[in-house]
C-alpha cells in the first residue's frame, strides 16, 4: 500500500483568478506529473485532497472538478494564510503536490432520479461544482437541477463564465445573487438564504446540497426546513482544520465523526445528532 | 575550545543606516581592508534589532553577531541606540550565562566618520571569535530523526 | 494578488571598482541558481542610463516584480534605482540592494573571499526581496499657516518673515505685551543701539500685520495632529479689559486703589504697578490688564463702593465679567520661540543675592540704567521692598554708587549648579553695562569686573571689550568666593588668579552677570509638543549641526534662546532660519511622509504600551477598539509622525507592531541566509 | 494564619456584591496535600475556600488567562470586577500586569494574604508519596504541621518550604483592597547566590549544564501558560509567519524556546516561581529568570512588579546606562 | 512457556547484550525519570516508579521526519524507519505497553501509518510488573489493565527480590529470550504461583478507581452539562496531560527547510488542549475555550475512541493526575460524569 503521507506531484496546466481582493480565489487546473498515476486515481464529487508545496506545508481542499472531466483535476483556492499564499504564487507550468483522494463523497448514486438543488455561497461553491458537473454529464440520471449561488459582490462570484454558460443552457435553472446593490446587476440582490426563499424549490423527491460560510449554512438549513425539506434530504460539507487527512492527527473531529474520513460530506440528519457540529 | 588556525568565523552584523553602515561605507571609500567574514544587515536604527535576532543568527550557524549603532547622543532617531544598549547588555549577559562566550555577541558604536574604527571593531570581533572557535552547539541539527 | 516573485538580479562592475576584485560573472551564475530569480545580469555601470534601461526593459519584457541590484552602497544609489523601478512601472519599494563595493570589493582585496562574500550578500538580498511589499510614499497637505509660540525678538522676527511671505501666522504670547527680554534691555552690545528703538517698530509691525493674528496674554493649551495639520487650542486669558475698547489712556491705572502696590515684573520687580496696569509704556498692544491676583474686586469681590478703574474708564473697557476665551485653529507648522529665564542667583548663596539690597542681577541692572525703568535711568543705590511713599511727599535723593562691581559667569560654566554651558552673552553684556556705568554715572565711578575668561568671539566683540577696558573698567581674573557687608560697603572676597593674590574688594554695588537658563515652565511646551531636551535642558534640535532649527517632530521648529543661549543677532538669524524652514512645507503645500513606517496588527496587540512609551516621535497611541464585543486597548501608529526607526518593532513582545520593509518576516530570512556557513 | 471562617465570610461578602463577577481563591485538591484554584461564582460556592501553605498557585495568572468569547449580538460584555486572592509574591504579578496596562485597577478586587511561605509540593510528595486521602498542611512557627489519616507530623519549615519563599522580599501583598491577615514583615532577602555560582562556571560547562536540562523539555508550554506575565493573546512563538522557532523538539529549538521565553520576561518576571513549579521534567527555569532579574536589578536598579507607575524597563533608558561592554 | 529468571547481577550483562539493538531503558536525570536510548547499562535506572514521559515517544517520536526533499525538486524521499534498527524498550510498565496496543489501532485504522507500524514491528517491549503500584493515582485496574498486565508486551519481568522472573509473551519475546539465553536461567517452579499472588496483592493496593461502565454512552448526553465549565476552570491549556499521556497521539505536520533548500516534512506531537490546535485560517475556532477542549479530551478518550475501536483510550497510569499543575483530576471528572 502506498505511503499515505507521500504526495503526488501535479503540474499546473492552467491557473486563473476567480475573485479579487485580500482573500482572492485562484483556480488551478492540474495533471499528474507522472501520467501513470491516472491509472490508479479515482475520485468522486465531494472528495478532497491535501494540497501543498514541500517547504511550505499542506492544506485540505476539495477537488472542484468532476471525475467526468477527464485529464485534469481542478482546485479553487482562497488565499487565507501561509499555504494558500504560497499556492497563489504558482502559475501555469509550475507544480505542486497532492495527496488523495481523501474523505467521502456525495452519494450521487443514491440521488439518481431525484431533483437536485445546490445552494452555494462564495468559495463554498467549490465542492458543489463537481456535483453540478457530474449531473450535467449524467443528465439523464437525474431530475431537475436548480442552482442557487451568491457572493458579496459580482466580482466575488466564482466560476463566472461557467455560470453564464449554464444559465443560457436549458440543462438547469440558475439563480444568482449579490449581497449589495450594484449597477447593471440583472439578478437578485440580497443574501443567499433569502434568495432560497425566493426560489422556493419543492422538497418532493429532492435533495438539497449546500456549502458556504457557517452563518449562511445555518440560515439555509433553517429555510430548507421551512420549505419542507427533511434533514435526510439535505447535505453539506464541513471544513475543519486538519493535518493528516487520514484520521490520525486528531483535530478535525466533530463529536466522534472525523471530517477527514467520515466527511467532509454529511447529511443534515447526521449532523443534527452531533452537538459539536454547529459550534 | 581549542584554537583552530584555519577557522574563519562567520559574523552577522546589524548596522544602523546612519552611523555604522555609513562608517563601514567610509571604510570602503577609504579602501581600509578588514576581514571578509562579516556580513551586514542594514536596519534603519540599532533600536530595530530584536535581541532574538542574535539567537536566530547563532542558531542558523553564525559564529558571532555584532550590533553597531551611533554613539550615544548621535542617534538619528534620538534614542534608538539607548534602547539597543539596554537590550543587548541583558541579552549578552544572558547568553554568556547559558555558555555562549561573550566574544560572540558584540556591540559597538561606530559613527559615519569612523571608517578606521570599523576595521578595528571587525578585527577585534573576528579575533575574539577565532579564539573561542566555531559555534556548533546551538546549530540546528535538524535532520536527526 | 501579487503573484509569484520574479526577481531580476543586476550585478554592477562599477568599472573595475567591483569587477576588479569580485568575479562578477560568477556572482551572476550563482544568482541564477537562487529560487525565483528570473534574470541575472551584469553590467559595467548599473547606475548609468543604459544600466537602468536594462532593468526597465526586463521589468517589461521578463515581467520582473522584484529587483536586486548588487552594486555600491544603498546610501548612494537606492534613490536612483527606486526611480528606475518606478519608471519601469514597478513600486519602488520592490528594490533591494546588495552592497558589494563599499563593503566588499573595496575592503576585501582577496578576490576569492570577496566573491564569496558578494554571493552571500546577493543571496540575502534575494531572499529578502521575495518578501518585499509595495509601499505608498504618502503625501499630506500642508495648511498654509504657522503657529509661533513666544513673542520675544525671535518669535517676532519669524512671524514677520512668514507673514511677509504671505502665510498666516498665529503669534501667541504669554505676557500682556510682546517683546520678551530684549525690550527689557537698555542698549545692546556691541553696537550700543537702543534696544527699544530697534525693537518697538517690529513690535508694532506684528500687531498691525494683516497676516498675523496676535494673541497676547494667551497660552497654547492643546496641540494635536502632525505636520501640515496641527490642531491648536489657545486660551486667551481674560484681562478684564475689553481691548477693543481700551484706548490705553491709563486713567484707570492712576485711579486704581492698589496703584503702586505691586512689584512690576517687567522691571524685574524693582518698580511698582497697580492691579490694573500696562507693563511698560511701549507695550504692544498698548492695552491695560487687570491682574486677577492683585485686584481687590476680583479677589475680595469688593473694591470700595465700586471699582474705581471701571468708573474712571471713559471708554467703558473695564469689564469684570470677561472670561477666558478658547480659540481653536489649524496650522501647518509650528515655531517654538519661548526664550529663557535668567539664572536664579539665590542658588549661589555666597553672592548674597536677596540678602543685600545692592546685589543685583544684570537684568535688574538693565532696568536700572534704562530711561523707562524704575529710576528713570538714574543709577542709584537701591532700597528693596520699600513701600511707595505717599504722593507728593518729599523724597530724599538716593545715593549714587561710587563703585560698581560685576561678577561674570554666575550660573554659567558652573557644575555646582548643574549648568556646564557658557551663556554666551554675559561677557559682552557685562562689558556693555560697564560702559553704560561709565557713560551714565560718570567716569569717576569705579567699575570692576571679576571674570574667568572673556569670551569675545562675535563680530565687533573683541573691539568692544577693548574699548570698555580703555574706558577704565578694571578686569580682575578670579572667581569671588564670598560677598559680605562691612559697614556701608560690600566686600567681594576673591583671588586674583593672575597674580595669585587674595583680595577683599570694597564696593557699593555688585551686579551679578547671571546666565541664561531654560525657562522654568519649559515642561508646558514639552508636554504639548513632546520635545526632547539636550543635557542642558534647552530644547533639542534635530541635529546639532545640520538641522539646528528643526526638531525631531516634523513641522516643529525652534528659534531663539529656547534652543540654547545666544545673543540677539543669533536669535534673529535662527528665527529667520526657522521661518524659512517652516515655509518650505507651507510653500510646497505638501510633505512626503516616511513610507517605511510601522503599523500595528490590532488583532494581536495586547495594549501593553511598550511601543507607546518608547517611540521617540510619540507616533503611537493606545486606542480603545472593539474586539468581538469586548473593549480592548491597542496601539495605533500615526503614520504621519512615524519616522520609521523600527525601535517599536523590536520592543513589542507579541510581534504586533512591525516596520514596513523591515518586518521580522522580511529580516529573518536575511539573517538565515547570512548565518549559514 | 488566615482564619478560614473569616476568609469565607469575606469571600461571601465580596461575591455578593453587584459589581463582582467572580472570585478566584483556593480549595482543597483531589488527593494528598494538594490545594487548587477555586472559581467562585456565587455566595454558595464559598464554603470550600481555604488558604493554607498548600495554596501554591499564583492566581493572578487567571485574570489574564481568561478566554473572551465573542459577545453575542445585542449582549453586553460582562465587565464586572474579578476578585482574586493573592499572596505577597502573587500580588506583584498584579502590579506588573497593571503596569503593562493589562487591565485597570478597578477591574479587580484584591484580597491580599500576608504570607510566610508555601510548601514545595514536589518535596511534600516525595516525603509522603503514599498519602491519598486529603491531608492538611499548616504553618506553625517554623514548622509545617501535616495532618493526614488521623496523624499529625511536624516538619521543619526549611525542609518543605518552596525555594522562592526563602528569598521572599514581599511577604505582604503590594496591592490589595482587603488584607485577610496581619501584615508580615520582610523576613528574607535575595542575594542571587545561586545565579552568581552558575555565572562563574566555564562556558563549556554552562552550555553542557543547560543542554542537559533543555534536552528534557517536551515543550508542553505549561511554563508559558501558567506564567502571569505570559498573556499575549497570540504568542509569537506559536506563529508560523514569521516562525521564530520551529516546532521540532530538539536541543536547538528547545534552547531557542528557553532563550525567547526568558528574554520576553526580562524586566517583567516577578519571581513567583510558577513556571518552574509546573514543569513536569524539572527544568530549573527560575535559574534563567533569576539571571535576568539579577542583571536588571544590578544594571538598572529596576525591580519589576513593585510599582504600577514604573515604566517598562526596555522601553526606557538612562543616558548613563552602563556601556562598558560596547566597543 | 517455561518461566525464566534473570538474576540481578546479570542485568548489566543482559543490557549489554541488548545494546546491539537500539536499547531504550529508564534513566534518571536530576529527579526525573525518562526513557532514553542507553549505551552503557549503568545508565539504566530500574528502581523507578514510573517515567515522567511515557515511552510512547519511541514508537511515536515527538518529532519525526515523514519525508525529505530539496525545494524545487520533485523527488521526495520517505523516511526509512528501518534505518533506526531493531529496538528494545526495556522495563516499561504494563500500562504503557497496553497504551501502545491501544494506539496501534488508530495507526492502522483504514490507512496504515507506515512509520508508526514499522517501528512497532521493529520494537520489542520488555515490561516490568508493578510489584507495588508506583503512584497513589494508579488506576489501571479500572480500565482492564493490571500492575502485572501483559497486553502489548512481548516479555514481562517481575522483581522477585534477587532476580527478575521473566515471562515471554510473544514470539518476539521468545526471540529476545534466546538472545539472552546466556543470562537467563530457569525459574523456580513455584514462581508462577508466587507471581500470581503478587499480582493479586498489587492489584489490591491500587487505591483509586472508576467504574467506566456506561460512560462512553453517557458522555454525549452531557454535552451541555455545567460540569465542563467547572472542571476546566483552572486548566491552563498546556500540553502536560496530553503529552504525558501514553495514549494521546495527536500530531501536527510542518515543513522545515534549511537555507540550502534541503528540508523535511515532519510531524510533531500536538495537544488538543492547545488553543491553536483547531483554529481555522479565518480565525474561527470551533473549540474556543478550555471548556470545549477539556470536554473534547475526555470525550475523545472515553467516548469517541471506544466508538471507533471498542476500547477506552486511557490506561489509568495516573500521569495526568500527578502532573497537572492545577490538580485537574480525570477521576474526579469521570466521577462527576457518572453522577451527572
Ligand atoms: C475538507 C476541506 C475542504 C476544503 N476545501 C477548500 C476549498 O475548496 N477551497 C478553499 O479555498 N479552501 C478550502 N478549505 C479550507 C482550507 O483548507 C484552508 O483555507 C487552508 O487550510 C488555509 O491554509 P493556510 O496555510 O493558507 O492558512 P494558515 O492559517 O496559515 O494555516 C495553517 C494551517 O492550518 C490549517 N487550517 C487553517 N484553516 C483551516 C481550515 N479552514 N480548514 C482546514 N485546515 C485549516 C492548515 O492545516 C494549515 O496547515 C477546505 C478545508 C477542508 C477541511
Ligand atoms: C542681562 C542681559 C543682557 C543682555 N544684553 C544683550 C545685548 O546687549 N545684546 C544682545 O544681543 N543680547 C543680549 N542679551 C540676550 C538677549 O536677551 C537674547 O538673545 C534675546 O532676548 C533672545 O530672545 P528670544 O526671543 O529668544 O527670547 P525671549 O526674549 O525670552 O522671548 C521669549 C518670549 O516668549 C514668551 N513665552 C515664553 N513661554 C511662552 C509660552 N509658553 N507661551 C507663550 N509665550 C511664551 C515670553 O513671555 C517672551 O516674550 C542679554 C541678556 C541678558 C540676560
Ligand atoms: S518606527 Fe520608530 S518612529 Fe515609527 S512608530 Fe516605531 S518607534 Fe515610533
Ligand atoms: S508593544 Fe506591541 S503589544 Fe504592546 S502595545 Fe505596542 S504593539 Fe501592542
Ligand atoms: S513546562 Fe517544562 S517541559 Fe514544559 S515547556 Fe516548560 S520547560 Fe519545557
Ligand atoms: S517567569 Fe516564572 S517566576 Fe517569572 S512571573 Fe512567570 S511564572 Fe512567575
Ligand atoms: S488539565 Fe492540567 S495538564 Fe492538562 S492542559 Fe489543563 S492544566 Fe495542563
Ligand atoms: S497504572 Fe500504575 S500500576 Fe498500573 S500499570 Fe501503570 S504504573 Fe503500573
Amino acid at each position: 500500500m502506498k505511503n499515505p503521507y507521500i504526495p503526488y506531484q501535479v503540474n499546473i496546466i492552467d491557473a486563473w483568478y476567480e475573485a479579487p481582493g485580500d482573500r482572492c480565489i485562484k483556480t488551478f487546473k492540474v495533471t499528474f506529473a507522472d501520467e501513470k498515476v491516472w491509472d490508479t486515481w479515482s475520485h468522486k464529487p465531494g472528495n478532497c485532497a491535501m494540497v501543498g508545496i514541500p517547504g511550505v506545508g499542506e492544506s485540505m481542499f476539495c477537488i472542484s472538478s468532476s471525475p467526468t472531466e477527464k485529464g485534469y483535476l481542478r482546485f479553487s483556492i482562497m488565499k487565507a494564510g501561509k499555504n494558500t499564499s504560497a499556492l497563489h504564487e504558482l502559475e501555469a507550468g509550475d507544480s505542486f503536490f497532492i495527496r488523495g483522494p481523501l474523505g467521502n463523497n456525495f452519494p450521487l448514486d443514491e440521488w439518481k432520479g431525484k431533483n437536485i438543488v445546490t445552494i452555494g455561497g462564495g468559495i463554498g461553491q467549490a465542492p458543489l461544482r463537481p456535483v453540478i458537473q457530474w449531473i450535467r454529464d449524467n443528465r439523464a440520471d437525474y431530475g431537475e437541477l436548480e442552482l442557487i449561488y451568491g457572493a458579496r459582490t459580482s466580482q466575488d462570484h466564482c466560476f463566472k463564465t461557467e455560470f453564464e454558460e449554464i444559465g443560457s443552457s436549458d440543462d438547469c435553472e440558475c439563480h444568482l445573487s449579490i449581497d449589495v446593490e450594484e449597477e447593471e446587476w440583472p439578478h437578485f440582490v440580497g443574501f443567499v438564504p433569502s434568495l432560497l426563499m425566493e426560489v422556493a424549490p419543492k422538497p418532493d423527491n429532492a435533495i438539497a446540497v449546500t456549502c458556504g460560510p457557517p452563518v449562511m449554512i445555518n440560515f439555509v438549513l433553517q429555510n430548507l426546513e421551512k420549505l419542507g425539506f427533511t434533514p435526510d434530504q439535505v447535505y453539506t460539507t464541513l471544513e475543519n482544520r486538519m493535518k493528516c487527512g487520514i484520521g490520525k492527527c486528531g483535530r478535525c473531529n466533530v463529536g466522534h465523526l472525523y471530517v477527514c474520513k467520515d466527511g467532509p460530506v454529511f447529511s443534515y440528519a447526521q449532523l443534527k445528532e452531533i452537538p459539536e457540529a454547529f459550534a | 575550545m581549542a584554537e583552530n588556525k584555519d577557522f574563519e568565523p562567520n559574523i552577522v552584523a546589524f548596522l544602523c543606516n546612519w552611523c555604522s553602515y555609513a562608517g563601514a561605507d567610509l571604510a570602503g571609500t577609504s579602501r581600509i581592508t578588514y576581514p571578509s567574514n562579516v556580513r551586514v544587515i542594514r536596519v534603519m536604527c540599532s533600536g530595530r534589532v530584536n535581541p532574538l535576532f542574535v539567537m536566530n543568527a547563532l542558531q542558523q550557524g553564525a559564529d558571532g553577531v555584532l550590533i553597531s549603532g551611533c554613539h550615544p547622543g548621535d542617534c538619528h532617531y534620538m534614542h534608538g541606540n539607548y534602547y539597543a544598549r539596554r537590550r543587548f547588555n541583558l541579552m549578552r549577559n544572558f547568553l554568556e550565562y547559558l555558555g555562549v562566550e561573550p566574544e560572540r555577541v558584540r556591540m559597538s558604536w561606530v559613527s559615519a566618520s569612523e571608517g578606521a574604527k570599523w576595521k578595528e571593531v571587525i578585527e577585534e570581533v573576528s579575533e575574539g571569535i577565532k579564539k573561542v572557535g566555531p559555534m556548533d552547539q546551538f546549530k540546528r541539527r535538524q535532520l536527526n530523526w | 494578488m501579487n503573484g509569484k516573485p520574479r526577481i531580476g538580479v543586476y550585478v554592477c562592475h562599477c568599472g573595475t571598482n567591483i569587477a576588479g576584485t569580485v568575479d562578477v560573472e560568477e556572482v551572476v551564475k550563482f544568482a541564477e541558481t537562487l529560487p525565483d530569480v528570473t534574470v541575472a545580469r551584469n553590467y559595467s555601470y548599473m547606475c548609468s542610463d543604459p544600466g537602468q534601461a536594462l532593468i526597465v526593459d526586463d521589468i517589461e519584457k521578463a515581467g520582473l516584480n522584484r529587483v536586486v541590484v548588487a552594486s555600491c552602497s544603498p546610501r548612494m544609489h537606492e534613490p536612483t534605482f527606486r526611480k528606475t523601478l518606478l519608471s519601469g512601472g514597478l513600486n519602488p519599494y520592490f528594490l533591494e540592494m546588495a552592497n558589494i563595493r563599499e563593503q566588499c570589493s573595496w575592503v576585501h582585496p582577496d578576490p576569492i573571499a570577496a566573491t564569496e562574500k558578494a554571493k552571500r550578500l546577493v543571496e540575502a538580498a534575494v531572499v529578502k526581496s521575495r518578501r518585499l511589499e509595495p509601499l505608498d510614499a504618502k503625501e499630506v497637505d500642508v495648511e498654509p499657516s504657522c503657529l509661533i509660540i513666544g513673542a520675544g525678538i525671535a518669535g517676532i522676527q519669524s512671524a514677520l518673515d512668514i507673514a511677509d511671505a504671505g502665510f498666516k501666522v498665529y503669534l501667541v504670547e504669554k505676557e500682556p505685551s510682546v517683546g520678551g527680554h530684549m525690550i527689557q534691555l537698555d542698549k545692546t552690545f556691541p553696537t550700543l543701539d537702543c534696544s527699544a528703538c530697534i525693537m518697538t517698530p517690529k513690535m508694532v509691525d506684528v500687531a498691525n500685520h494683516p497676516n498675523i493674528e496676535l494673541m497676547t496674554y494667551s497660552q497654547v493649551e492643546e496641540i494635536g495632529g502632525y505636520i501640515g495639520n496641527f490642531d491648536i487650542k489657545v486660551r486667551k486669558k481674560s484681562r478684564f479689559v475689553d481691548i477693543d475698547k481700551c484706548t490705553g489712556c491709563g486713567i484707570c491705572a492712576e485711579e486704581c486703589r492698589m496703584a503702586g502696590r505691586f512689584p512690576n515684573e517687567f522691571d524685574e520687580n524693582m518698580g511698582m504697578r497697580g492691579a490694573i496696569y500696562m507693563p511698560f509704556p511701549q507695550a504692544v498692544p498698548a492695552k491695560y490688564t487687570i491682574d486677577k491676583e492683585s485686584c481687590l474686586f476680583l479677589t475680595k469681590g469688593k473694591c470700595g463702593e465700586s471699582p474705581k478703574c471701571k468708573d474712571a474708564c471713559q471708554a467703558g473697557a473695564v469689564n469684570f465679567d470677561l472670561e477666558d476665551e478658547i480659540v481653536e485653529f489649524k496650522v501647518g507648522t509650528i515655531i517654538v520661540a519661548t526664550g529663557y529665564d535668567v539664572f536664579d542667583a539665590r542658588l549661589k548663596p555666597e553672592y548674597a543675592y536677596g540678602v543685600y539690597d545692592n546685589v543685583l542681577t544684570a537684568l535688574e541692572f538693565e532696568r536700572l540704567v534704562n530711561a523707562s525703568g524704575p529710576t528713570g535711568g538714574k543709577v542709584t543705590m537701591i532700597e528693596r521692598g520699600k513701600k511707595k511713599k505717599k504722593k507728593g511727599a518729599e523724597e530724599e535723593a538716593p545715593k549714587v554708587p561710587e563703585s560698581i562691581t560685576f561678577i561674570q559667569c554666575v550660573g554659567s560654566r558652573d557644575k555646582s549648579v548643574g549648568n556646564e554651558y557658557c551663556s554666551r552673552v554675559c561677557c559682552m553684556y557685562t562689558a556693555k553695562l560697564a560702559h553704560l556705568v561709565k557713560d551714565k554715572v560718570g567716569h569717576d565711578c569705579e567699575v570692576t569686573v571679576f571674570y574667568m575668561d572673556v569670551r569675545a568671539f562675535g563680530k565687533g566683540f573683541e573691539e568692544f571689550y577693548d574699548r570698555v577696558r580703555r574706558e577704565g573698567v578694571k578686569y580682575i581674573r578670579g572667581n569671588p568666593s564670598e560677598i559680605y557687608k562691612k559697614g556701608d560697603k560690600l566686600i567681594v572676597k576673591a583671588e586674583d588668579t593672575l597674580t595669585s593674590t587674595p583680595l577683599e574688594h570694597e564696593t557699593d554695588m555688585v551686579v551679578l552677570s547671571v546666565g541664561l537658563v531654560p525657562r522654568r515652565d519649559n515642561r508646558e511646551i514639552i508636554d504639548l509638543l513632546k520635545l526632547s531636551q539636550t543635557s542642558d535642558l534647552f530644547y533639542m534640535e534635530a541635529h546639532p549641526k545640520l538641522r539646528p532649527v528643526d526638531t525631531a517632530s516634523d513641522g516643529v521648529y525652534l528659534a531663539g534662546v529656547c534652543q540654547g543661549p545666544k545673543d540677539i543677532p543669533d536669535a534673529v538669524a535662527q528665527a529667520k532660519g526657522a521661518a524659512s524652514a517652516a515655509m518650505i512645507p507651507m510653500a510646497s503645500g505638501k510633505v512626503k511622509v516616511e513610507a517605511q513606517t510601522s503599523f500595528v496588527n490590532e488583532d494581536t496587540c495586547r495594549g501593553c504600551g511598550f511601543c507607546v512609551e518608547l517611540c521617540p516621535y510619540t507616533a503611537i497611541e493606545l486606542v480603545e477598539v472593539n474586539r468581538m464585543g469586548w473593549p480592548v486597548k491597542v496601539a495605533r501608529v500615526n503614520e504621519a509622525l512615524c519616522k520609521g526607526c523600527g525601535a517599536c518593532a523590536a520592543a513589542c513582545l507579541s510581534g504586533s507592531i512591525q516596520q514596513r520593509s523591515f518586518k521580522d518576516w522580511q529580516l529573518l530570512p536575511q539573517i538565515e541566509a547570512l548565518g549559514v556557513k | 494564619m488566615v482564619d478560614v471562617n473569616k476568609l469565607r465570610e469575606k469571600a461571601r461578602e465580596v461575591i455578593s456584591r453587584e459589581d463582582v463577577r467572580e472570585l478566584i481563591g483556593y480549595r482543597p485538591g483531589t488527593y494528598g496535600f494538594r490545594a487548587r484554584p477555586a472559581f467562585v461564582m456565587g455566595p454558595d460556592d464559598t464554603g470550600e475556600l481555604i488558604f493554607t501553605p498548600a495554596c501554591v498557585n499564583n492566581l493572578a495568572s487567571y485574570i489574564v488567562l481568561e478566554e473572551k468569547l465573542p459577545v453575542k449580538r445585542g449582549e453586553e460584555p460582562d465587565l464586572r470586577k474579578v476578585a482574586v486572592m493573592v499572596k505577597g509574591c502573587d500580588s506583584r504579578a498584579l502590579v506588573q500586569q497593571m503596569e503593562e496596562k493589562a487591565y485597570d485597577r478597578d477591574r479587580i478586587l484584591v484580597l491580599g494574604i500576608p504570607c510566610r511561605g508555601v510548601v514545595d509540593m514536589a518535596k511534600v510528595q516525595a516525603k509522603y508519596p503514599d498519602v491519598l486521602e486529603m491531608g492538611e498542611i499548616a504553618l506553625e512557627g517554623d514548622k509545617f504541621v501535616l495532618s493526614f489519616n488521623g496523624t499529625k507530623e511536624e516538619v521543619p519549615r526549611e525542609e518543605l518550604v518552596a525555594d522562592k519563599c526563602l528569598r521572599c522580599r514581599y511577604p505582604t501583598p503590594l496591592v490589595y483592597d482587603e488584607l485577610l491577615d496581619e501584615e508580615v514583615e520582610r523576613f528574607a532577602d535575595d542575594d542571587f547566590a545561586d545565579v552568581a555560582e552558575l555565572e562563574k562556571r566555564a562556558a563549556d560547562d554552562k552550555w553542557a549544564y543547560w543542554e542537559e536540562k533543555f534536552s528534557r523539555c517536551i515543550r508542553c508550554y505549561s511554563c508559558r501558560n501558567v506564567c502571569p506575565m505570559c498573556y499575549c493573546e497570540d504568542c509569537v512563538l506559536d506563529r508560523l509567519q514569521p516562525q521564530w522557532m520551529r516546532r521540532s523538539v530538539d536541543i536547538s529549538e528547545n534552547t531557542a524556546y528557553h532563550i525567547s521565553r526568558a528574554y520576553h520576561l526580562a524586566g517583567r518576571c516577578i519571581q513567583c516561581g510558577e513556571c518552574q513549579r509546573v514543569c513536569p521534567v524539572d527544568i530549573p527555569l527560575m535559574e534563567l529568570n533569576r539571571k535576568f532579574y539579577k542583571d536588571v536589578e544590578d544594571l538598572y536598579d529596576y525591580e519589576p512588579g513593585t510599582n504600577v507607575e514604573n515604566p517598562p524597563l526596555l522601553s526606557t533608558f538612562k543616558v548613563e546606562d552602563k556601556e562598558d561592554f560596547i566597543m | 512457556m517455561a518461566l525464566k529468571k534473570l538474576s540481578k547481577e546479570k542485568v548489566g550483562e543482559a543490557l549489554a547484550e541488548l545494546s546491539k539493538f537500539r536499547l531504550i531503558a529508564p534513566a534518571k536525570s536530576d529527579d526525573v525519570v525518562v526513557f532514553k536510548q542507553i549505551s552503557d547499562p549503568a545508565e539504566a535506572y530500574l528502581e523507578y516508579g514510573n517515567s515522567t514521559v511515557p515511552p510512547k515517544k519511541f514508537a511515536f517520536p515527538q518529532t519525526e521526519t515523514l519525508f525529505r526533499f530539496v525545494t524545487g525538486s520533485p523527488d521526495l524521499t520517505a523516511k526509512n524507519v528501518e534505518e533506526e534498527g531493531t529496538t528494545v524498550i526495556f522495563g516499561l510498565r504494563p500500562c504503557d505497553a497496553r497504551a501502545m496496543a491501544i494506539v496501534d489501532k488508530l495507526f492502522s485504522w483504514d490507512f496504515d501509518d507506515p512509520y508508526y507500524l514499522k517501528r512497532r514491528e521493529l520494537t520489542t517491549l520488555v515490561g516490568m510488573a508493578c510489584v507495588e503500584p508506583p503512584s497513589v493515582n494508579c488506576f489501571c485496574t479500572s480500565l482492564g489493565g493490571s500492575p502485572f498486565g501483559t497486553e502489548g508486551l512481548d516479555l514481562l519481568l517481575t522483581d522477585m527480590g534477587d532476580y527478575y522472573l521473566v515471562e515471554a509473551l510473544t514470539d518476539k519475546g521468545e526471540k529476545l529470550e534466546e538472545t539472552l539465553s546466556s543470562q537467563l536461567e530457569d525459574a523456580p517452579a513455584d514462581d508462577e504461583k508466587k507471581a500470581k499472588d503478587m499480582a493479586a496483592a498489587s492489584e489490591g493496593k491500587i487505591r483509586r478507581s472508576i467504574n467506566t461502565e456506561g460512560i462512553p454512552e453517557k458522555l454525549p448526553d452531557l454535552w451541555e452539562n455545567g460540569l465542563w465549565k467547572k472542571v476546566s476552570a483552572a486548566c491552563l491549556g498546556c500540553g502536560i496531560c496530553t503529552f504525558l499521556c501514553p495514549t494521546c497521539h495527536c500530531f501536527d505536520i510542518q515543513d522545515e527547510v534549511e537555507e540550502s533548500g534541503e528540508g523535511r516534512r515532519c510531524r510533531m506531537w500536538d495537544s488538543c488542549m492547545f488553543e491553536e490546535y483547531t483554529v481555522h485560517a479565518s480565525g474561527h475556532n470551533p473549540r474556543p475555550t478550555r471548556k470545549e477542549r477539556t470536554r473534547n479530551r475526555i470525550n475523545h478518550k472515553y467516548s469517541y475512541y471506544p466508538a471507533h475501536f471498542d476500547v477506552i483510550a486511557c490506561v489509568g497510569c495516573g500521569r495526568c493526575i500527578n502532573l497537572c499543575p492545577v490538580n485537574i483530576d480525570i477521576l474526579e471528572i469521570l466521577d462527576q460524569v457518572v453522577d451527572a
